[in-house]
């Protein structure tokens, strides 16, 4: 009976785990099946190089989309990554206690805010200033990049900042005992050691970034033309789901499965590359 | 300013036809209708369903979005009984049972500090197509034209490059919004846009800044235009079925079109039916 | 070196990690109703010792053993043993104390709840095997008002008690006490050596002690072992007092380890 | 402007140093810039919260939270979209945590270093990367069209059902991970057998850290608005079982503000969203330090 329970309780387990997974092999094959046939139509080269795209005339290229994907998340990271690092060396280093009990709690409610309040929020501000300072009609690049800058800001100040808290007193101890100042020791002994919780924490935020749709589709413009400057309106892959996907139907649905299904390989691409970073780092 | 009807008075007007049309609900309970398809259509007919139900606790309705032509697909394979449609139906879809319920005037849309206030419709589509691109070839300021758009696929969108395109694209260049919200709220922010919404939209309202809806060829985008004929960018709003409907679906549908249906989508902005259109 | 008459006899046993070996080739034969001590300096293999007696070693992947092991005649490696049986008859008590976080009752019933014996018998009857294990533990004046507060509050020398008293509420018949005094104050101490000495007529007991006075006062008899080899053992006072080999002698007079 | 090469430090006089700057004065440089930085960006996060909390509060009262939305949400309140939000995270909630967990326990537990487990661990990881529009289009197709479930509280709380499995299964691995191995040894000790060991010694500690993580993918559901407003739908009605299309508050949000409806209505949705979160938050943060504190 002991026995039985037992070989039963791992089976379960082994049985729960398999089928969480299998979850990702369904996603997969549904969401294949749907798009393929249209790139299949198409042709793989025209789809994804393609710089049309206009369904109504069975016009599907998505290069455009790429490069907006592409430029928005680097400018998230651009902006994004020092500005989340530096905050984070002020929560673990800088910040008195009080200060750090107010703030931490206060990050993490904003790494809970919806997406669309981030958007909403950008629409109302960042989008208007960009247009009276800078020029454009404002909807652009460079508000997308603030905008996912700004939610991907919660993520990478609080992992980082756990990293940098989670490092063994002496390395601090050792190094200020030397001479050094709290920069230096900063600088050459913590952000080292903490880097691969660092590392972690950007890929996580840049992953938040190339994935993220509402927010997007309220500050880019959504424009399908390739953007000649940080200041033009341009559509990145999910807004192109998100925004079209409430009237599609026939080739049109197809060809935004098949926008799904080159954000997917991209995203698994990346996967597969993070996660050989940070397991050769753990080696 | 829309003049609101007194809550109160419609009260009483609802007590006073309940009797009315409790006879009309056929004494049925527990029945279901499903609903599904443009998502332009679907506020208002969530509207008149709340109304309905009101009126028929029997009844329930319940309404999906997708768009129109998923509302089209879903009537063909019966897991709608009614389907919503805010354009017109093409060659194949015109054998199924339809009705007109309202129409939509478009009106185009530009910042109430913006000196243009009427284009022809040639100047819309050179505009569109991306052949004049600064307001001062319109005779404006000089200011690059920040077009606004909707997505591929909306009805507006299509009613749009139907009435004013003729066939050729909107420049990719163009500003995209998935709703008639979204270009309203960017159009009052910025004095170079200009886009194109819903007629029942450019009204003002309570925390949101005015905007100016331009004159099409001299003529002004107002309900009393679209009924005498006088402007022509409007397109309707369907309800659609695999054949005539029966039962509860039709007693919906009937509501829709009764005279209190129609008033209560009159005073959404929408153009009545009954009024007609001057053709 | 091993007699049929006992209770645990290990022979040609060899243990290794990975490619490291830990324990050569040890013979040795631990009688009934004895506390057998079994010392030696670090790294001697002495807790690998212990926690092959009820192959605690299994949970590693890296252990690898060879020689056989008999419990009362019987390898507890054949294939018929049930290892958790095995485990209820030969308990053991770590180096630092490791109650569960749950009240003081639940961790001293928590073995007796996970035995087929106890299920159907009643509430009172599992408050009996707890009063009884905690009262050889000597703790049971102790905790006796406050059964339900949580484990985690007594002092390091209670706890340590209570690990010994949720061993014995499984009625063992081999305690193995791995260094089991190695944080405790000589108070402690006295009071978890006088219980051993009690409990010594009803189990057997292999304890490897924290320092050679401790192995002095509580053992019976004593192995010596040294860099995972058996030197020496004996009756407690032989190898005190008449140590056969040099290293024995230099250990136990405290010129190493 | 080309930059200048320095001079050749060939006159370089005791005590003068060209071109270096004293630590301490790095020091002072480095601190008010990581300060004003940090604070920057602090006082923009929260005056987000401060901007939809003050233009939110104000509409908030009983009847906005207990009426049902009228025309389209302009008038009335917002209690389908409660009722929707809680019923869609609720479903997803309660089937993700079965399996993850599950998953979590296997993963900890009894893995073995093989293939099977490689293959499950990778999967896990590369499903917290989708995008939640690409868990929107599979709920889509999987749900809504190929199961026929429709736009339905059950559709939308299976799409979030995967979506916060990953979380799940991280967090709680985390926690089962944490748990001092003297715990197993104990139960092991003791005659457990594994299942035993887990259930009696293992799970108990793990528990909290195990509940945080399911209260953060709460947080998560409730955020939401892509992937729920493909499969769940947008309708207004009180939604009546699990089959029938419901509006999350998100969702309700998204619409109120991008169609214009309504502002106040959506500023007010708004708020009670980040108060919601603001709760769960706090929820699990006195998880975490009872946890800290119990650990101790």
């Amino acid at each position: 009976m002991r026995k039985f329970k037992e070989k039963l309780s791992e089976r379960i387990f082994f049985a729960l785990a398999l089928s969480s997974i299998s979850v990702l092999a369904l996603i997969t094959l549904f969401i294949f099946i749907k798009g393929v046939p249209l790139i299949a139509e198409v042709g793989a080269f025209k789809f994804i190089f393609g710089m049309s795209w206009a369904p109504g005339r069975g016009e599907f290229g998505i290069f455009p989309m790429i490069i907006g994907s592409v430029s928005v998340t680097l400018g998230a990271a651009v902006l994004g990554i020092p500005v989340g690092i530096c905050c984070s060396i002020f929560m673990a280093e800088f910040a008195p206690v009080w200060m750090r009990n107010i703030f931490r709690p206060a990050i993490q409610l904003l790494a809970g805010i919806p997406s669309v309040v981030y958007g909403f929020w950008g629409l109302l501000f960042v989008v208007p200033a960009i247009r009276n300072y800078l020029g454009g009609p404002g909807l652009s690049i460079l508000a997308g990049s603030v905008i996912l800058a700004i939610m991907i800001l919660p993520t990478i100040i609080s992992i980082s900042e756990v990293s940098l808290l989670a490092l063994p007193r002496h390395y601090k101890e050792g190094a200020l005992a030397l001479g050094m100042t709290h920069w230096q020791t900063i600088r050459s002994v913590q952000l080292p050691a903490a880097k691969s919780g660092i590392v972690a924490a950007v890929i996580l935020g840049i992953g938040r970034a190339i994935g993220e749709t509402m927010a997007v589709i309220m500050v880019l413009g959504n424009s399908v033309a390739v953007p000649q400057s940080v200041l033009d309106p341009v559509r990145t892959l999910t807004t192109n789901i998100g925004i079209e996907m409430g009237y599609a139907s026939g080739g049109h649905q197809q060809a935004l499965f098949a926008t799904g299904i080159v954000l997917f390989v991209i995203i698994m691409a990346l996967n597969v590359s993070a996660q050989y970073i940070t397991r050769r780092k753990i080696k | 300013m829309k003049v609101k009807f007194p809550k109160r008075a419609a009260f009483v007007m609802l007590s006073a036809v309940i009797p009315a049309f409790m006879s009309s609900c056929g004494g049925k309970t527990g029945i279901s209708v499903v609903v599904a398809g443009s998502t332009s259509v679907q506020p208002y007919v969530e509207m008149l369903a709340e109304e309905y139900e009101l009126l028929c606790p029997g009844i329930v309705v319940d309404i999906q979005g997708g768009g129109s032509s998923a509302g089209v697909t879903a009537v063909e394979s019966r897991t709608a009984d009614v389907g919503m449609s805010s354009r017109e139906l093409n060659e194949k879809e015109r054998e199924l049972w339809s009705t007109v319920i309202a129409k939509d005037g478009l009106a185009l849309i530009a910042h109430p500090d913006n000196p243009v206030d009427n284009l022809a419709i040639g100047q819309i589509r050179d505009i569109y197509s991306g052949k004049i691109t600064n307001w001062r070839e319109l005779n404006g300021a000089d200011a690059k034209i920040h077009i606004i758009s909707r997505e591929e696929g909306s009805g507006t969108r299509s009613a749009f490059e139907d009435m004013v395109m003729a066939g050729e694209p909107v420049t990719p260049k163009a500003i995209v919004q998935n709703s008639n919200g979204a270009v309203r709220l960017l159009v009052s922010n910025d004095p170079n846009a200009v886009g194109f919404i819903s007629l029942g939209l450019i009204g003002n309202q309570a925390g949101l800044k005015p905007v100016k809806a331009l004159k099409l060829d001299g003529v002004s985008p107002t309900r009393e235009n679209v009924i005498n004929g006088g402007y022509s960018l409007y397109r309707p709003f369907l309800l659609v079925a695999e054949s005539e409907p029966e039962g509860a679906a039709k007693l919906f549908v009937d509501f829709i079109l009764s005279e209190e249906g129609q008033r209560l989508l009159v005073e959404e902005g929408l153009v009545s039916v009954r009024e007609g259109t001057g053709e | 070196m091993t007699t049929s008459s006992d209770k645990i006899a290990i022979k040609d046993f060899n243990f290794y990690f990975n490619e490291k070996q830990v324990i050569h080739n040890l013979n040795l034969g631990i009688p009934p109703n004895k506390i057998f001590a079994v010392i030696g300096p670090a790294n001697s293999g002495i807790t690998t010792l212990l926690r092959s007696l009820n192959r605690l070693c299994d949970l590693s992947h890296e252990a690898r053993q060879e020689g056989e092991i008999l419990l009362d005649g019987r390898n507890i490696r054949a294939p018929d043993v049930s290892v958790t049986e095995l485990r209820r008859r030969v308990g053991i008590v770590f180096d630092v104390p490791t109650p569960l976080p749950m009240s003081i009752f639940d961790n001293v019933a928590y073995g007796p709840r996970l035995n087929r014996k106890t299920r159907g018998k009643n509430k009172s009857a599992l408050s009996g095997i707890a009063e009884e294990a905690l009262r050889q533990a000597a703790l049971w004046d102790e905790v006796k008002d406050r059964l339900n507060a949580p484990a985690m509050s007594l002092s390091g020398g209670q706890q340590q008690r209570l690990c010994l008293a949720r061993v014995l509420a499984l009625k063992p018949e081999v305690i193995l006490l791995d260094r089991p005094c190695s944080g405790l104050d000589p108070i402690s101490t006295a009071k978890i050596e006088d219980s051993l000495i009690e409990l010594k007529n009803r189990f057997t007991i292999v304890i490897s002690p924290h320092n050679i006075q401790q192995a002095g006062r509580v053992s019976d008899r004593i192995a010596f072992m040294l860099m995972g080899r058996l030197i020496e053992e004996g009756a407690n006072a032989d190898v005190f007092s008449n140590p056969k080999d040099q290293r024995t002698s230099d250990y136990i007079t405290g010129r190493f380890g | 402007m080309k930059p200048t090469k320095p001079p050749p430090r060939r006159f370089n006089f005791r005590g003068f140093k060209p071109r270096e700057i004293k630590p301490q004065t790095v020091e002072k440089i480095v601190k008010g810039f990581v300060w004003s930085v940090a604070l920057m960006v602090i006082a923009v996060l929260i005056s987000i919260v401060v901007f939809i909390l003050y233009k939110g509060l104000p509409v908030i009262n009983w009847g906005f939270l207990t009426e049902i939305p009228r025309k389209m949400g302009r008038e009335g309140g917002i209690s389908s979209a409660i009722a929707g939000t809680l019923l869609v995270t609720a479903v997803a909630v309660f089937i993700a945590m079965p399996f993850g967990i599950g998953t979590a326990f296997y993963l900890a537990e009894y893995t073995r270093g093989n293939t099977v487990t490689r293959v499950i661990r990778f999967s896990a990881e590369s499903l917290a990367g989708i995008p939640s529009i690409v868990y929107g289009l599979f709920g889509f197709i999987f749900f809504v069209m190929y199961l026929n479930l429709g736009w339905s509280v059950l559709s939308g709380g299976l799409t979030l059902a995967i979506m916060i499995l990953p979380t799940i299964i991280r967090t709680s691995e985390e926690a089962i991970r944490s748990v001092p191995n003297t715990y197993r040894e104990v139960g092991f000790s003791l005659g457990g057998t594994k299942w035993q060991t887990i259930r009696g010694a293992v799970a108990p500690s793990a528990v909290r850290g195990i509940a945080n993580g399911v209260i953060l993918s709460v947080g998560r559901s409730v955020a939401e608005t892509a992937a729920v407003v493909l499969t769940a739908g947008s309708a207004l009605r009180m939604p009546a079982s699990l089959s029938s299309p419901a509006r999350t508050m998100a969702v309700h949000f998204y619409i109120l503000a991008t169609e214009g409806i309504s502002m106040e209505n959506a500023y007010g949705t708004a708020a009670i969203l980040i108060i919601l979160i603001f709760f769960i938050n706090i929820v699990a943060n006195t998880l975490i330090n009872r946890f800290v504190a119990k650990g101790r």
